[in-house]
């Protein structure tokens, strides 16, 4: 039988309320308060209910995600729910973080619900499932039944329809969907087409999300005390490709030495050479140095421009790379520059 | 260091020098060797120099060569 | 200009002793089809198979598609292609249609290359397993790509085009059952009538993004590379100016038979004098170097402008980097006042959790999407594959892989495949078949 | 219904047994009347208090019922309640206090 644990807050673990809002974190082996409602409706049984004040979880987020993390530890679940949070805002990010840690540590999935007023719902949409839910608690069992149906779903193995249609906030994941009416792509696009001249409603199949900002970097004071680093997204990989990094949607990185080296040799020479597939490699093969360009950054580090060029360079391939994984290997790499005291990147992408 | 600014503004770049191709950006096979070297060693010289400017937006610097 | 398509529904193909369309039975001469095949030395080893709709069949690389047509008075099917320059899209031209050739390598695939499924739950992916298909399944003595990932296939999909000029020989002699009328006054002598209607452009941006020639898409024979938007009139799409090249993940490709069938346009035809005045094609191209994206999108809009349009749709044939070009398109028209719509797939990755498209700017408001480029999919085994299977795994197909930690080989012993939508042959279908959007999970 | 109001029904309901015990309430409104009828015969429909899970079947009436009403001395329900009598959606009172009654009460 499919076994379920259940977070709720100081108020909803009947603790009480705002003046036990630093109720520090714990596991009861027993369905507390909404725990018994998920577990007359759940396809399996609630086996542990944890509690949190919101306070605490506020004001000691990460404390309170290990704790409870380490509480889980050991226990088997195989779906985790949250909530429903409904408009209070402490709750809803409680709900949120707590749920995103433990879909990360644990890979089960993790439901909850909140009002689309509650800020956890911006903050935390794109990590779990959050069912748009009541105001107030006077809907828990309307929002409970939904995160129940949903989770049940889930735990039947079911085909999960499209957000729209289940009923959760988007994530910002999509997916190629095969419509159930068959209309072509020309259809829908002459339709649109019609529309937008006539000035009707029509919805964009690919609405176009907001665009990432990333906080700037201070500026480098003194150059010639530096150690600059090469980055490159271009695939130059030394002609045997050791780390065998993918020619496209890549999942891996290489870091290769080049202290002794005033710049790349080519292909022909069997050394460097570039394993993109996402653009024409004879130009990258017959000169590494034009995707990275280790002379070019020699030449400065003789002049005395740049303190030194880092001895070695980063490489792995852009092309198909999801944008979480080419997060993931830039934080690797970043770590390790970090590591090694370099002060500025200089990256090149093609 | 990109020939696709659009890309590397859309994915949250703060400092870009633009770079002339994508399968060469810095050193086009068409031309001789030496105006190889004089794109690239002058546009990674404008990259370092970005590294020192201090910016409060999104910024593509000017290249010359 | 006025083109007229006489169609032929082919019923069945079988193999016999005279190539011959008779009653919608195409009958093939198999030797004597090969010797057409053979004329260029660099096929060294050559067949032909026969596959149907729900056919048990994995194919495997596929490398093109084509209508088989024959043009009234004997010209090339392709001008420039496969015989001297004329002018297409005027006259008549003769198709076997619910069929087309299938170009497969025996053993080598490369990037560009995808795979059908006739039959079972892979069908649904590829518009081709909707037809019956002769395929030509050879190779070539073409060694200096042999162990290359981009492969020009430049005698596989010649032989191709010269195969499918073969087959529609046969109906030479013959009234078509059925006519297709495609006819546009020229753009400043229209009816009042017409005029009155909002004027739309069809945009299209084929695939010319290699510098080297042999691989980009052709435009009377021309590398659309080196070239600059251009107004073309419809019908020469439709009839044969344009063929497809050899670059680009798969399921984004437009094969030489959608271009020959092109929905998107065909459809902007019936709305013409309904509901809009189609003024034709402007055909743009992808880029690799930002200026010259940026100069394509300026071209595009300032013939737009020109030309009175009102309103256009944009199809791209690729993803990844040509997006900008996709993007800068869209924006120019749009701020030359016309109103666009974008037809293309898009690259949220195996998770759906990434960019769609690399860029992105929020006047382009009115898009119909086509399929996730990355979507992982997995096929069981096949009763028989045409081609080579290992070629998925082994010859850098897009949407294949030697080895991955996790998910293994792309092929498995036991001949299924797990495989990205990448390869999937034409998959996305952005000429406008497509029935997959994309969906929020 | 608060959750010492919740509490003290539970300790009223063990001290004198569910079937001697009956829950007049006095809400203005029919959604939050309904709830506290739902909490005293299914339980607390919140899940927060102490009556969550608990099903303890009471009687319930609102003060508005004529049944109620029939039982209280006139002057004093003139006194006390015939103002708000007045200005209350007393038929939606009713109905919604009478749906959870009949669906979960034992008693009556």
């Amino acid at each position: 039988m499919a076994k379920a644990i259940v977070y709720l807050n100081q108020f909803f673990g009947q603790i009480g309320g705002e003046e036990v809002a630093d109720h520090e974190p714990e596991i009861r082996n027993e369905k507390v308060g909404a725990a018994m409602l998920y577990d007359q409706l759940l396809d399996g049984e609630v086996t542990h209910t944890i509690i949190c004040g919101d306070n605490f979880m506020g004001s000691n987020e990460e404390q309170a995600v290990d704790r409870i993390l380490g509480f889980l530890k050991d226990k088997e679940f195989d779906i985790f729910f949250a909530g429903p949070a409904f408009q209070a805002g402490r709750y809803g990010i409680a709900c949120g973080a707590i749920g995103k840690a433990v879909k990360e540590e644990f890979d089960v999935s993790v439901i909850s619900s909140m009002n689309e007023e509650n800020p956890g719902v911006k903050m935390y949409k794109k990590d779990i499932y959050i069912f748009p839910g009541g105001k107030s608690a006077a809907k828990m069992r309307d929002d409970v039944t939904k995160m129940v149906e949903f989770g049940n779903k889930i735990l039947s193995g079911e085909k999960l329809l499209p957000a729209e249609q289940e009923g959760f906030f988007k994530r910002g994941i999509r997916h190629q969907y095969f419509l159930e009416d068959e209309t072509p792509a020309y259809e829908r696009a002459i339709d649109m087409l019609l529309k937008k001249i006539n000035g009707e409603d029509f919805v964009s199949e690919l609405p176009i999300p907001e665009i990432d900002t990333v906080e700037i970097a201070d500026p480098i004071k003194d150059l010639s005390k530096a150690t600059i680093a090469l980055v490159t997204s271009g695939g130059i990989v030394p002609i045997d490709n050791p780390d065998k990094i993918q020619s496209a949607s890549a999942t891996r990185w290489g870091k290769y030495y080049i202290a002794d080296v005033d710049k790349l040799k080519n292909r022909r020479e069997e050394s460097f050479k570039t394993i993109h597939a996402g653009y024409d490699p004879k130009a990258a093969d017959a000169d590494p140095n034009r995707v990275v360009p280790v002379d070019a950054m020699r030449k400065y580090e003789q002049e005395g421009k740049i303190g030194s060029l880092y001895e070695y360079f980063y490489s792995t391939v852009g092309t198909g790379t999801s944008q979480d994984e080419a997060a993931r290997m830039g934080k690797e790499i970043t770590q390790e520059l970090i590591e090694n005291n370099i002060q500025a990147v200089i990256e090149t992408s093609t | 260091m990109a020939n696709l600014i659009p890309i590397a503004k859309t994915v949250g770049a703060n400092r870009m020098v633009p770079t002339i191709s994508i399968p060469y950006p810095l050193g086009d096979p068409s031309t001789s060797e030496e105006e190889q070297w004089k794109l690239r060693y002058h546009r990674v010289g404008v990259a370092l120099n970005a590294l020192t400017t201090d910016i409060n937006e999104q910024t593509v610097f000017d290249v010359e060569v | 200009m006025k083109l007229e398509l006489g169609n032929f529904y082919v019923k069945d193909i079988e193999f016999g002793s005279e190539t011959a369309f008779n009653d919608g039975i195409l009958t093939i001469n198999k030797e004597e089809a090969l010797e057409v095949v053979y004329k260029d030395e660099h096929i060294t080893e050559a067949d032909l198979k026969i596959v149907k709709p729900g056919d048990m069949v994995r194919l495997v690389p596929v490398k093109e598609a084509i209508e088989p047509r024959y043009r009234k008075g004997g010209g090339p099917v392709f001008p420039g292609v496969t015989g001297s320059l004329l002018q297409a899209g005027d006259g008549r031209t003769l198709a076997l249609k619910d069929m087309s050739v299938l170009v497969v390598g025996k053993h080598w695939g490369g990037y560009q290359d995808g795979l059908i499924d006739m039959g079972g739950e892979g069908a649904k992916y590829t518009y081709f397993s909707k037809l019956k298909n002769v395929v030509l399944v050879a190779d070539t003595d073409e060694e200096f790509e042999k162990q290359e990932q981009q492969k020009k296939n430049h005698a596989l999909r010649w032989a191709g085009m010269r195969l499918s000029e073969y087959l529609g020989k046969t109906l030479k002699d013959q009234e078509p059952e059925e006519v297709e009328s495609y006819q546009l006054d020229p753009v400043t002598k229209r009816s009042d009538e017409v005029n009155s209607l909002p004027n739309v452009v069809m945009v299209m941006q084929p695939q010319s993004q290699m510098e080297d020639p042999g691989y980009n898409d052709l435009n009377y024979g021309w590398d659309t590379n080196p070239m600059l938007p251009t107004f073309m009139h419809p019908n020469e799409v439709l009839d044969g100016a344009m063929i497809s090249g050899s670059f680009m993940p798969c399921s984004s490709k437009w094969s030489t038979y959608d271009f020959q069938n092109f929905p998107l346009i065909k459809r902007l035809y019936q709305e013409h004098g309904e509901t809009i005045n189609f003024l034709g094609v402007i055909m743009s191209n992808l880029n690799v170097v930002m200026e010259q994206k940026e100069r394509a999108a300026q071209f595009v809009a300032q013939l737009a402008k020109s030309l009175g349009t009102d309103a256009a749709l944009v199809a791209e044939e690729g993803y990844g980097n040509s997006d900008a070009d996709y993007i800068a398109c869209l924006v120019a028209l749009e701020d030359a006042g016309v109103k666009t719509v974008g037809v293309s797939n898009e690259a949220p990755g195996r998770d759906g959790g990434s960019q769609p498209l690399v860029t992105l700017d929020p006047k382009a408001n009115a898009l119909v999407s086509t399929g996730n480029v990355s979507e992982l999919i997995k096929l069981p085994p096949m009763d028989t594959v045409i081609g080579e299977l290992e070629s998925l795994a082994r010859d850098g197909l897009a949407g294949g892989w030697e080895d991955d930690e996790i998910l293994g080989s792309s092929v498995k012993e036991d001949g299924s495949v797990i495989m990205e939508n990448n390869s999937m042959f034409c998959g996305d279908q952005i000429a406008g078949w497509s029935t997959k959007t994309m969906k929020e999970f | 219904m608060d959750l010492e109001n919740q509490q003290r029904v539970k300790d009223l309901t063990e001290k004198h047994g569910k079937e001697n015990l009956v829950v007049i309430l006095g809400g203005a409104e029919a959604e939050a009347s309904g709830l506290a009828c739902e909490t005293v015969t299914n339980g607390d429909p919140t899940f927060a208090g102490p009556l969550a899970g608990v099903q303890l079947g009471l009687a319930c009436y609102h003060i508005l019922e004529p049944k109620i009403k029939d039982e209280v001395d006139p002057e004093v329900y003139d006194e006390q309640v015939s103002m708000m009598e007045m200005v209350l959606d007393v038929d939606e009172i009713i109905d919604e206090v009478s749906t959870y009654r009949e669906k979960y009460s034992q008693f009556s």
